[in-house]
């Protein structure tokens, strides 16, 4: 299926035979049509297909296995996480990253107690600096996962955040 | 095994099997008639609840649970829910009775 | 036979007291119900109980007793999910009715800056007037439809109304009318009063429990519990207004939940508010 | 239709910090409706940014994103009165598109 690779332009080689590769798969006119983007001509760009495979995973590994191509992830305190302790609401989770590392190319974020485990994945075009805040949702009780690409490695650190429902229930 | 021991645990599975029959038999027994005799006083206790707008929502949903029991001619169930009902409408009655008094305890002074 | 006379005397005697007990008219409305005192002894109860908490801050209800809750409403407030819903109010309040009028024909000051002595006494109709009453009352004298309470345009509306009113002080007025004082009662016989099978009043919550978890939740204390309505609740994943708050509360305490704008509910609200006089207003607001 | 995407972007000296709301449901699938009935899934895949032609920032997400998503993220560039053009799609092929000025 989809093994798109979020690399900088450094492993581009590899870039363009992975998309000719995809091209070839049936299901490029869904994802390409579904994206709403034309993405694929472009090999030069970072490629713009969802990585609906790695979005399909449900434990960790797999999910970074399909999204990084079997990446040798590093626990690191250069990534840091801003996530609270006890969520206020398991529906909107306010979380930050931050990597004090140089060249980061994407930032993913997991949550391996989800149905789905990766919930997001940003890529960092050069210049763009390597610190998001995004709002996600958490079934219940689990780690939240920050790997960080840079320079083709990968680092990464996890906090637990507690999610429970509000009120005294119906 | 002693003979009192014999007779004690005679004694309870007779009882058992006594009251699950009794349960059974109230079950069938409970005709239509009988169920809207409890469903009435189920609603009427819920309407003096109306009244005093303090009404719970289990009582509301036994209430229909019953209705729902009858209409699939379960007049057993549905006479177990009706009397729930009543059970329920009759709390909340009393509720709004005691706190029609007990609430001026809870106001900070 | 003299002791039957005598005690048929003091029968009689005892009869004539409760007679006269029953006559005299009971001390009036205005003497028994004080809701100045109320209001003293409700605000000082939550200043001590929650010292480190400015008065205006208690607009925030958990945010402004639980560090952790408060560090997440910052980083939610950064861009609040009320957003589209505070444009669409404003929208809403400016777009004429088919008659050629708006909102502002009907209210104070155009309608705006004012939501803070919402709901008032209304001495004509001898009820209390919310702003969402306020509202529909509007539209419906301008040959409109009333809205649906509880979310929707109603909620954006107030939120829009909310926004202009942000940092003046509630200033709910207590007019010397018995009808004003009845309604204020009733309001305060609802808070302190328990209902549903789990048996818990508002108080047992807002005032016994504030500031303490509920599972997932903080309790927000009652002291400036509805500055910052309408609120976005993560839980809804929408807008609601103080009906849709009243409304969910009876629910989880599984007592059967009245109308929207149900008299009780005015009266609670005007109860609520009268409490809050000097918090500063802080709608719309985000909460869990 | 009014934009569905509410962008903030502030010139910091030599770095522009960008905040955005998009207004969508983020249905994850799993969330049923008043009847009981599963709401299907329906959630922005893919968001791009781009500030005078150059690509500063593309969010691939999934249905654990929160409804009315936010995102902040800063990119060094930018300076007042620029424009910053910012698109979603969705996995319902719906899409949409809006330009911000960088204050």
């Amino acid at each position: 299926m989809s093994r798109v690779s979020i690399v900088t332009p450094a492993a581009l080689a590899l870039e363009r035979r992975l998309v000719l590769q995809f091209l070839g798969v049936g299901s490029l006119a869904a994802t390409g049509l579904a994206s709403g983007f034309v993405p694929l001509a472009r090999a030069a760009e970072q490629s713009l297909a969802w990585p609906k495979n790695a979005f399909a995973q449900k434990n960790e590994a797999a999910a970074l296995a399909a999204l990084f191509e079997k990446p040798i992830v590093v626990p690191s305190d250069k990534v840091s996480l801003d996530v609270p302790e006890i969520a206020e609401n398991g529906a909107v989770v306010p979380v930050s990253v931050t990597a004090a590392l140089p060249n980061v190319t994407a930032i993913a974020l997991l949550i391996p107690e989800n149905p789905f485990t990766l919930a997001a994945c940003c890529q960092i075009p050069e210049g763009t600096e390597p610190a998001i805040s995004c709002r996600l949702k958490m079934a219940k009780t689990s780690d939240v996962v920050a790997v960080v690409q840079a320079d083709g490695k990968y680092y990464s650190t996890r906090k637990q955040v507690k999610v429970t429902l509000g009120g005294c229930g119906g | 095994m002693k003979p009192e021991k014999i007779m004690v645990r005679l004694a309870l599975v007779l009882l058992v099997g006594a009251t699950a029959l009794a349960g059974a038999a109230s079950a069938q027994a409970a005709t239509q008639s009988e169920f809207e005799a409890a469903y009435r006083a189920a609603t009427e206790a819920e309407q003096k609840a109306s009244a005093l707008r303090n009404q719970w929502t289990p009582t509301e949903a036994a209430l229909e649970a019953a209705a729902k029991a009858a209409a699939a001619k379960d007049y057993g169930t549905a006479m177990d829910l009706a009397r729930r009902a009543e059970a329920l409408a009759e709390a909340s009655v009393e509720q709004a009775k005691e706190q029609d008094k007990l609430w001026q305890n809870a106001v900070l002074k | 036979m003299k002791v039957a006379i005598a005690t048929i005397g003091r029968r009689a005697a005892a009869c004539l007291v409760l007679l006269l007990a029953l006559v005299l008219p009971p001390a009036s409305a205005e003497q028994r119900i004080d809701p100045a005192a109320d209001q003293r002894a409700f605000q000082a109860y939550f200043r001590q109980a929650f010292p480190s908490v400015a008065l205006n801050d208690f607009a925030n209800g958990p945010y402004a007793v639980d560090k952790d809750m408060r560090k997440q409403w910052e980083e939610i407030m950064q861009f609040p999910p009320y957003d589209f819903a505070l444009e669409d109010g404003k929208k809403l309040f400016e777009t004429p009715f088919k008659n050629g009028k708006t909102y502002a024909d009907c209210f104070p000051q155009k309608g705006i800056g004012i939501r803070q002595n919402y709901p008032y006494f209304d001495r004509q109709t001898g009820e209390v007037v919310t702003l969402d009453l306020a509202i529909n009352r509007c539209r419906e004298q301008n040959g409109e439809t009333p809205l649906p309470y509880q979310v929707g345009d109603m909620a954006a509306i107030d939120a829009y109304m909310a926004s202009t009113s942000r940092g003046k002080p509630f200033a709910i007025a207590l007019p010397a009318d018995p009808r004003a004082f009845a309604a204020y009662e009733k309001g305060k016989k609802f808070f302190y009063e328990r209902r549903g099978q789990l048996n818990f009043s508002c108080a047992s919550c807002h005032v016994q429990a504030a500031g303490k978890r509920l599972r997932g939740d903080i309790l927000a204390p009652a002291l400036g519990i509805l500055a910052s309505f309408p609120i976005y609740r993560s839980d809804w994943g929408s807008m609601g207004t103080v009906d849709r708050r009243f409304i969910s509360c009876n629910d989880q305490v599984r007592s059967v939940a009245f109308k929207p704008e149900d008299e009780l509910y005015r009266d609670l609200e005007y109860f609520l508010s009268y409490m809050s006089n000097g918090v500063a207003i802080a709608g719309p607001g985000t909460r869990p | 239709m009014a934009s569905t995407i509410r962008v903030r972007a502030v010139a910091h000296g030599e770095s522009t910090e960008v905040q955005s709301l998009i207004q969508h449901p983020m249905d994850s699938g799993f969330v049923k409706d008043k009847d009981g009935k599963l709401i299907p899934p329906h959630y922005i895949e893919t968001v791009t940014f781009d500030w005078n032609g150059k690509r500063v920032f593309t969010a691939f997400w999934g249905p654990a994103v929160s409804k009315d998503p936010y995102l902040k993220f800063s990119f060094k560039g930018g300076k007042k009165g620029d424009t910053l053009k910012i698109g979603w799609s969705d996995n319902e092929g719906k899409s949409d598109e809006t330009m911000a000025t960088i204050l």
